[in-house]
């Protein structure tokens, strides 16, 4: 029998799975974009789970407004890559260094 | 009589600063005519108020002038005691102070700092009366720093002078060394009277003799004791006894009129005067006594000896008064106050002209003071050579002589002061007066053969216009010559047998040798003259004069030769038994060896550099260092926020 | 659910409706007219202004399902929060136009963003909250990239983003513990649960706080999570600086205080702890690493970190003194923020940003008033009085130390201590040093006026704080 | 009478106002100019009429009455119960005035030798003089502190931006290692507050306290009030900030600024914690004597000027410390009472004496450019006016009865001796020490024969300086002579102060 306990551990896993993408990843800044999609993703999972467990809508309803937000975000995101991608040419993490000290 | 008092005290001053500050304006003879007139003025009231003791009867009198600050009890007032001590000390200072105003004027002639000279001698003047006249240790310290400061001022008169600037600043030191013991005495009477003012001190005094003060936790003093040798050696600085005495012979590089009122009459006896005007207070510590009869013994006799080998004629004198304070000193031990005051008196007068004809000769030979360049001058300036002739024998104490009084009776007084037992004390005492008596007669008459006899050393152009020196200056020598010659015959009688001191100096029954002693063996003046033979004292004295006149005059070359055998002693002499380089190599240098290390090392080292800088260094380094973590990378910055995470949990897991 | 309740919610019903006014007058607006834009925005603010007025009232009230929460202390941070948005713009206008970059977006942006505040002052729930943040924070986003040719403003945009979606990440894994706990948003309700059932406070929960207090930790710029700050201020132009370092950190004062005052209050003694390690670090670090940098935004950036050790420490005390007093500091802190980056507006001059400390040299001889209403500035963020700052910590310790925590109070002053040095180093430039150029500063009538009132303010403020103070304690008492 | 009753505050505003007014006239660099003409004569009016209010101060204050005069009260920051509290007695009442007696001088010397940015020189000063009379008069710890901070403000911009060549690293310094020393203050300020839920000082001096506690407050006030006054081994910050200063900036430090920290100590060190300050008074002794001994053989060995004038200061400020700490060591209160009234005393004098110093320093730089004793010599043979008037300062610095700076230090050696002989003993040693690098330096830079072409070409005294030296000595000489109205006027208070401290608050 699947319980709460099992969702909330997927849901810990995905989180720390994107964490551990953003700290390792080096490259590209598009995976660090989908790594924090990722880390919504848990948080929802872990709404869902709670609200399913508890019986109560609000966490589901809040879930939806993560999924829009998260558009807008990954928007934004995408649109500040583009204007860095122009400027720099290169999307490259560890590039992105002048300002710092 | 208040008003007298108070003429006294401020006509030198408002002289002094009327050629002060208006010098320039009213010129050079408006300026020596106020200052003399300053001066005049104090001199004939000093003399009324003296008549009226000696003759008048008049007591004695304490006046507070006004309150210089009351702090809960502790009165601290200006004020006067004029007792017959005072009086005669005034008399003396403004006497001897109008002799050398008058003098000054010939011996500054071509000074420009003439207006100077004289408000300074006029301040000078002003200082020591208020020194004489205080009624109350506050007073009597400003007094004698303000005497210091004219000294001061004084010796380095002539400021382009390297040697007067060195001078004036070693006496204002070695001085300040003694007024650090003075200030603490007056403290400690402060502590153990709660009063600064004589009467209620002097009173008092039982009780402080009957307290003791652990200076050293375990070790009692008695607190008169303490007192009274902090008090003195006060006196040791201003009336140079050894080892503060190496001011002194220095202060000659002062103008000669200087040497002979501030450094020979008047100041360099202020310790004498204040110790006989402590005496309630020393009469009741033995130790003390024997301490100041020791210092003073020592100085009599071993500076003495140092005026046999100088060649500087002021020198000479400088050292004669050294040997001759040390005399006071030793009867202030011996408790006879009288016999020191007298000879202070005596000696005030015949050293002031012994000085003065120095300084005529000097004049007379351009400001040559060396006695080698001299000789032979008896036959240019006759008054100069019998004046000084007068001042000599005064001073080697001849027979009849103010002089011969005053020192017979004060040797008389320490061979019978038998208080002391018959210890080591009585002795170094004794034979030091004794034996300095020779001292006294070879060194004086060295130098007075070498000037006035013998031949002629100095160079033709000197010699061409070598003549007396003009009556400003010699008027002076004269006036300074009679009381030399004459005043002891006729005042050693009521002075010291006719209790003329009286309540003013105190002596504990048992330690008065002149009123118990001498007093059974006077007969008058001229009973001590035909005794005069008798005594060991003039032949001491005969033989002194005799032995200079065969070095000096008959054989010359066997001081030359002793100098060259007894080299070992004659070094000795001649560096004044390294007391000189004791102060300058010993104290001077050490005390500035402190100051740079704890400077460089202290200050600029340890507390800047490494406390205060260094902690600064540290912030700015450890800056540096932190700003290090703000690597620029996205992933540090992420990984930082996600160790902080951790952090927090893993706080609350383990250690909530 | 009557229409009365959108009364209450005037406030940001309007805003929306004005910026979306001013979002499409401005498509009308020739480049050559932008200032129109600016005028507008202006309007809208005052319109707002008026509104917040008329909407006051004294006692506090709960609409929407019990989401938003209209209260004394919404009040007083919308209030401020809409000036200082007004200020900055004021500052921004001319630098904005003389570098080719004044485009209507930069006003939008900033009123969405005071929007994005707003609901987050007024948030009664953690939806609000999130709701209100993210509003704010993705109109920040932008701002900061707003001058699109500039590598370091897109460097800083980038690396905010990032670092900002993380933080809002971890925000929202700890509110869906604290809902999986408590199974409530809404900080009253939370409440009512956590002291119904104590059996509640327990790892599960401190779990939850962990990460809101992280996400809160961001908004402040707090360490360990203050790494974005000195790179975004020092990225981004010095307009949308000086919009990020005033009214956001109300909004952040306002986020504490919401959830953790409001709605955690029974885990008090679980996250005071974590805020005092947090706030001691910030303390130090902003101090000691500020030392050490010769830009002068991101000295104020890192000066920012310092003050907001401050300002938590103030929080820590979980009192009600120390929350005013935090309140107090933290307007106390942006006026004379504003006033200092408005004046490194005004040494800005066309296609040349006056970054360095070097910039300040010599300021006296080239203008000596604003050179002393720089230093007034410098020694109200130093905290010595008679500047308003003075009174902020004066505030800020006195709360510490009535909580017992006189050591804390020491580490404080000393701290303060190491930030008097640089701030001291910029009236040293001014005043002690030669001027490298002598252009003499030009700057428009209403900005030199708004400019001198904004500095003079941290002086009179400084010599009469006593109302400013007893506001604060009245709100939060 | 209206007046009377905001006497203080007029005394402390007036300069402020002037001073911001001097800043409104506007600068200009060409001392001929009108404007600086104008600007010059309203920054001395300002400060003239200042003093003129403090002499109304000294002829309406009651020597005989117990407790604060002219006192003011009115709510300031209500939340936190401060209030605008003003008050002077004996003990601050002489140190206002010698305020208000220096700060015009100071104006008058740099009436034209400053020649960047006059308005603001002398807005400084102004604004700076309304501060310390602020200090003096604060009755309300918040109000205390406010000014006492403030003030470093206005020195800090003047040692900055007027001063010599190492002036920026003297004066963050000296900004900052006093901003170290008082912000303990703040805390124990504060946290006397939480006990006593006001910041009336005396509220503070009737608050109970455990001797911890007090330990602690003392620490922390000691930190405040040791480095300004200041003590060895806090005092490096001096010889550098005067050495820098500008010479009015080093006659206001001197004269004045040192004497905050003296009367923090009697303020607020003996009444608010008695038994903590009795129980550091060894510490406190051994400071002081360290500071007169060790500093004078410092002084003795400084080849700058200003650096010797600043480390006697450090050694005479010695015995204010001193003639307040032997208060425990008597059975009596009259050596205490003694002590104390010597150390204010002190306080005064050191204030005329070391400005005199400065002013005479002053003078001379301003004709050579060189601090350097070196660079001197035969001075006396130029300037004979001028070597008067500095060996007489330079007679009262090393204690010279008659004047000003002999009446404290004998008082205090005089209690002293009462206390212990061996605290009398190191500190009478000033009398030879003090002596020794004063009139070293004398002999050095007076006297001789003119040492070079520079000193060759100075020419004496202008009349302004002549003002002002003279002022400053007649009114040495007066003190010396007559210190009794100074005495009359602080005895009640200092009488009721010991008595105060001698009861344990445990």
């Amino acid at each position: 029998m699947i319980g709460l306990e099992h969702y909330l551990t997927v849901a810990a896993m995905l989180f720390v799975l994107s964490i551990a993408g953003i700290i390792i990843n080096r490259r590209n800044l598009i995976i660090l974009l989908m790594c924090i999609e990722l880390m919504l993703l848990a948080v929802n999972f872990n709404f869902i789970a709670f609200s399913r467990y508890l019986g109560d809508e609000t966490g589901q309803v809040f879930v939806f407004f993560i999924l829009t937000v998260a558009a807008a975000e990954a928007a934004i995101g995408l649109a500040i890559l583009v204007v860095l991608f122009r400027n720099r040419r290169s999307i490259a993490v560890q590039e992105l260094n002048t300002l710092k000290g | 009589m208040y008003s007298y008092y108070l003429t006294i005290v401020l006509a030198p001053l408002a002289a002094a600063i009327v050629a002060g500050l208006a010098g320039k304006q009213i010129g050079r003879a408006a300026s020596h005519w106020v200052t003399i007139a300053g001066v005049g003025i104090s001199c004939i009231l000093s003399l009324v108020v003296l008549k009226n003791m000696f003759w008048g009867g008049a007591g004695s009198e304490n006046i507070s002038v006004y309150t210089w600050a009351v702090i809960d009890g502790l009165h601290m007032e200006v004020g006067f005691l004029v007792d017959r001590l005072t009086a005669l000390m005034m008399c003396v200072v403004t006497f001897v102070s109008l002799m050398v105003h008058i003098y000054t004027i010939g011996y500054m002639r071509e000074d420009p700092g003439y207006q100077r000279f004289f408000s300074y001698i006029s301040l000078f003047t002003f200082a020591m009366l208020m020194l004489v006249m205080s009624n109350n240790f506050l007073q009597l310290f400003f007094g004698w720093e303000a005497v210091g400061l004219v000294s001061y001022l004084l010796i380095g008169f002539w400021l382009k002078k390297e040697t007067a600037i060195f001078a004036n600043l070693k006496a204002f030191l070695v001085n300040r060394v003694g007024d650090f013991g003075f200030i603490l005495g007056i403290a400690g009477v402060v502590m153990f009277t709660g009063s600064l003012d004589y009467a209620t001190v002097f009173s008092s005094a039982d009780s402080i003799a009957a307290q003791n003060i652990e200076v050293f936790p375990g070790a009692p003093w008695n607190a008169m004791t303490l007192i009274c040798i902090l008090l003195f050696i006060g006196a040791m600085g201003k009336s140079a006894q050894a080892p503060l005495h190496v001011w002194l012979p220095d202060s000659m590089e002062g103008p000669t009129p200087i040497s002979a009122l501030i450094h020979a009459a008047t100041m360099v006896t202020a310790g004498i005067f204040m110790v006989a005007r402590m005496s309630p207070l020393f009469e009741l510590s033995t130790t003390a006594l024997a301490v100041v009869i020791v210092i003073g013994s020592i100085t009599a006799f071993f500076m003495g000896l140092l005026g046999i080998v100088q060649n500087d004629i002021k020198r000479v004198i400088a050292y004669s008064t050294l040997s001759q304070l040390g005399y006071m000193t030793v009867a202030l031990g011996a408790s006879a106050y009288s016999a020191a005051i007298f000879h202070l008196m005596t000696h005030a007068f015949f050293k002031a002209l012994l000085f003065l004809a120095a300084g005529s000769v000097i004049i007379a030979l351009h400001h040559e003071q060396d006695i080698r360049k001299m000789g032979g001058i008896r036959k240019y300036m006759p008054i100069t050579y019998w004046t000084s002739l007068v001042g000599s024998l005064a001073l080697i104490g001849f027979p009849g002589s103010s002089g011969f009084f005053s020192k017979d009776l004060l040797i008389e007084a320490v061979k019978d002061s038998h208080w002391q037992g018959q210890g080591a004390v009585y002795w170094i005492a004794y034979l030091s007066v004794l034996l300095g008596v020779f001292v006294t007669a070879l060194y004086s008459f060295r130098m007075f053969f070498l000037v006035f006899h013998g031949k002629e050393r100095m160079d033709a152009e000197t010699k061409t216009h070598l003549h007396e020196t003009p009556a400003v200056v010699t008027v002076p020598l004269i006036l300074l010559a009679i009381p030399s010659a004459i005043i002891g015959w006729f005042t050693v009688g009521p002075v010291l047998f006719g209790d003329y001191f009286g309540d003013s100096v105190f002596v504990v029954a048992g330690h008065d040798v002149i009123g118990e002693h001498l007093a059974a063996t006077w007969h008058g003046s001229l009973g001590l003259l035909t005794h005069a033979l008798m005594t060991p004292v003039f032949w001491l004295a005969a033989s002194g004069v005799f032995v200079a006149w065969f070095l000096y005059l008959k054989r010359p070359d066997i001081p030359e030769t002793m100098k060259t055998k007894f080299s070992g002693i004659y070094n000795l002499l001649d560096r004044k038994y390294y007391f000189d380089d004791l102060w300058i190599k010993g104290f001077a240098a050490g005390g500035r060896g402190i100051g740079q290390f704890l400077w460089q090392k202290g200050d600029e080292l340890l507390i800047d550099g490494l406390m205060v800088n260094g902690t600064a260094k540290a912030v700015g380094r450890m800056a540096g260092v932190m700003r290090q973590i703000q690597t620029g990378y996205l992933y540090t910055y992420a990984f930082a926020m996600i160790i902080g995470l951790t952090a927090l949990l893993s706080w609350l897991i383990w250690l909530r | 659910m009557n229409w009365m309740d959108y009364l209450v919610a005037a406030p940001e019903i309007v805003m929306l409706g004005l910026i979306c006014a001013v979002l499409i007058a401005d498509l009308f607006i020739q480049d050559e007219h932008r200032v129109r834009t600016y005028w507008l925005s202006m309007l809208a603010l005052l319109v707002l202004l008026l509104v917040l007025v008329w909407t006051g009232q004294s006692g506090s009230r709960v609409i929407f399902s019990g989401s938003y929460i209209s209260d004394p202390l919404s009040q007083i941070l919308k209030i401020s929060a809409v000036i200082f948005v007004a200020i900055s713009f004021q500052y921004s206008r001319d630098y904005l136009r003389a570098n080719e970059i004044h485009r209507g977006e930069f006003y939008v942006l900033g009123l969405i963003g005071l929007l994005g505040m707003m609901i987050m002052m007024s948030a009664n729930s953690l939806l609000t909250v999130y709701l209100g943040l993210e509003t704010l924070a993705l109109s920040l986003y932008a701002l900061v990239a707003i001058d699109r040719n500039n590598v370091n403003s897109t460097e800083a945009a980038m690396k905010y983003f990032i670092l900002g979606a993380i933080a809002s990440g971890c925000l929202l894994y700890g509110i869906s513990w604290i809902y999986g706990v408590t199974g409530s948003l809404q900080f009253t309700e939370i409440a009512a649960v956590l002291s119904a059932d104590p059996s509640l406070n327990s790892l599960p929960l401190w779990f939850g706080l962990a990460f809101l207090i992280v996400g809160i930790g961001f908004k402040f710029g707090a360490v360990p999570f203050h790494m974005w700050l000195p790179d975004v201020y020092q990225g981004a132009r010095t307009p949308v600086t000086l919009y990020l370092s005033t009214a956001p950190k109300l909004a952040a004062l306002a986020m504490f205080l919401r959830i953790l005052v409001d709605g955690l209050d029974g885990l008090h003694d679980t996250w005071a702890a974590m805020i005092m390690v947090i706030g001691v670090l910030s303390l130090l670090v902003g101090n000691f690493v500020a030392i050490a940098q010769s830009n002068i935004k991101r000295m104020l950036g890192y000066s920012t970190i310092a003050h907001v050790g401050f300002i938590l420490l103030a929080l820590f005390c979980g009192s009600e003194e120390g929350n005013a007093a935090a309140l107090f500091y933290t307007l106390t802190y942006i006026v004379a923020a504003a006033g200092s980056f408005g004046i490194v507006i005004l040494l800005s001059r066309r296609g040349y940003d006056a970054e360095n400390l070097a910039d300040f040299k010599g300021l006296n001889a080239r203008s000596p008033w604003f050179a002393m209403m720089m230093m007034f500035l410098m020694f109200s963020l130093a905290g010595v009085p008679p500047f308003i700052g003075f009174f902020g910590k004066l505030a800020v310790i006195s709360p510490v130390i009535d909580a017992g925590y006189v050591e804390l109070a020491v580490l404080m002053v000393l701290a303060s201590v190491v930030g008097a040095y640089y701030y001291l180093r910029v009236i040293w430039y001014m005043y002690f040093e030669e001027a490298e150029d002598k252009a003499v500063l030009q700057a428009s009538t209403d900005t030199r006026v708004i400019l001198s009132l904004n500095s003079l303010a941290v002086l009179a403020l400084g010599i009469v704080p006593g109302s400013l103070l007893a506001l604060c304690v009245r709100i939060l008492g | 009478m209206e007046f009377l009753q905001h006497l203080l505050s007029i005394l402390i505003w007036l300069p402020i106002v002037g001073g911001a007014l001097l800043i409104a006239i506007g600068d200009d660099n060409d001392v001929a100019s009108r404007r600086a003409g104008l600007m010059r004569t309203a920054a001395l009016a300002v400060s003239v009429a200042t003093f003129l209010v403090s002499v109304v101060l000294y002829v309406g204050f009651d020597n005989a009455a117990t407790g604060m005069q002219f006192v003011e009260k009115n709510a300031w920051i209500s939340s936190l119960n401060v209030f605008y509290y003003l008050g002077v007695d004996g003990i601050s009442a002489p140190l206002i005035l010698l305020t208000t007696f220096i700060t015009p001088l100071v104006v008058i010397t740099s009436w034209n030798t400053i020649k960047n940015r006059p308005a603001q020189y002398f807005a400084a000063f102004l604004i700076l003089e309304g501060l310390m009379i602020g200090v003096f008069a604060a009755l309300d710890a918040l109000l205390f502190y406010v000014f006492w901070e403030a003030m470093l403000i206005p020195m800090f911009l003047i040692i900055g931006v007027w001063g010599g060549k190492r002036r920026i690293y003297a004066t963050l310094k000296f900004f900052l290692y006093t901003f170290l020393g008082s912000v303990l203050l703040l805390v124990a300020f504060i946290y006397l507050y939480a006990q006593t839920g006001s910041f009336d000082l005396f509220g503070f001096m009737d608050a109970p306290l455990t001797l911890a506690a007090q330990k602690w407050i003392f620490i922390a006030f000691l930190l405040a009030f040791a480095v300004k006054v200041p003590m060895w081994p806090v005092h490096t910050w001096l010889p550098d900030a005067h050495v820098e200063a500008p010479t009015g900036g080093s006659v206001i430090l001197a004269a004045i600024m040192l004497k905050m920290g003296g009367y923090g100590f009697v303020r607020l060190s003996l009444p608010i914690v008695p038994d903590g300050s009795e129980y550091f008074a060894g510490m406190m002794i051994a400071l002081s004597l360290i500071a007169v001994v060790y500093i004078s053989f410092v002084a003795l060995m400084q080849k700058d000027m200003k650096k010797l004038i600043a480390y006697s200061s450090i050694a005479h400020m010695g015995f204010v410390t001193l003639g307040l700490f032997i208060l425990w060591s008597f059975d009596g209160t009259s050596g205490a009472v003694l002590g104390i009234t010597g150390g204010m005393v002190q306080m005064v004098s050191h204030g005329l004496i070391s400005g005199a110093m400065f002013l005479c320093v002053g003078v001379l730089y301003d004709r050579v450019h060189s601090r350097e004793i070196a660079a001197y010599g035969g001075v006396a043979n130029t300037m004979p006016i001028f070597a008067a008037f500095m060996v007489l300062f330079s007679m009262a610095n090393s204690g010279l009865p008659g004047t000003s700076g002999f009446v404290g230090e004998f008082m205090v050696i005089v209690a002293s001796f009462k206390a212990n002989f061996w605290y009398a003993f190191f500190v009478a040693t000033i009398l030879i020490l003090g002596a020794a690098y004063t009139l070293w330096m004398v002999k050095r830079v007076l006297y001789g024969e003119v040492a070079n072409d520079k000193v060759a070409a100075m020419k004496d005294l202008n009349s302004r300086e002549f003002m002002v030296l003279a002022i400053l000595a007649i009114s040495v000489l007066i003190l010396g002579l007559w210190p009794a109205p100074l005495i009359d006027l602080m005895s009640v208070t200092i009488e009721q102060l010991v008595e105060q401290v001698g009861r344990t608050k445990l």
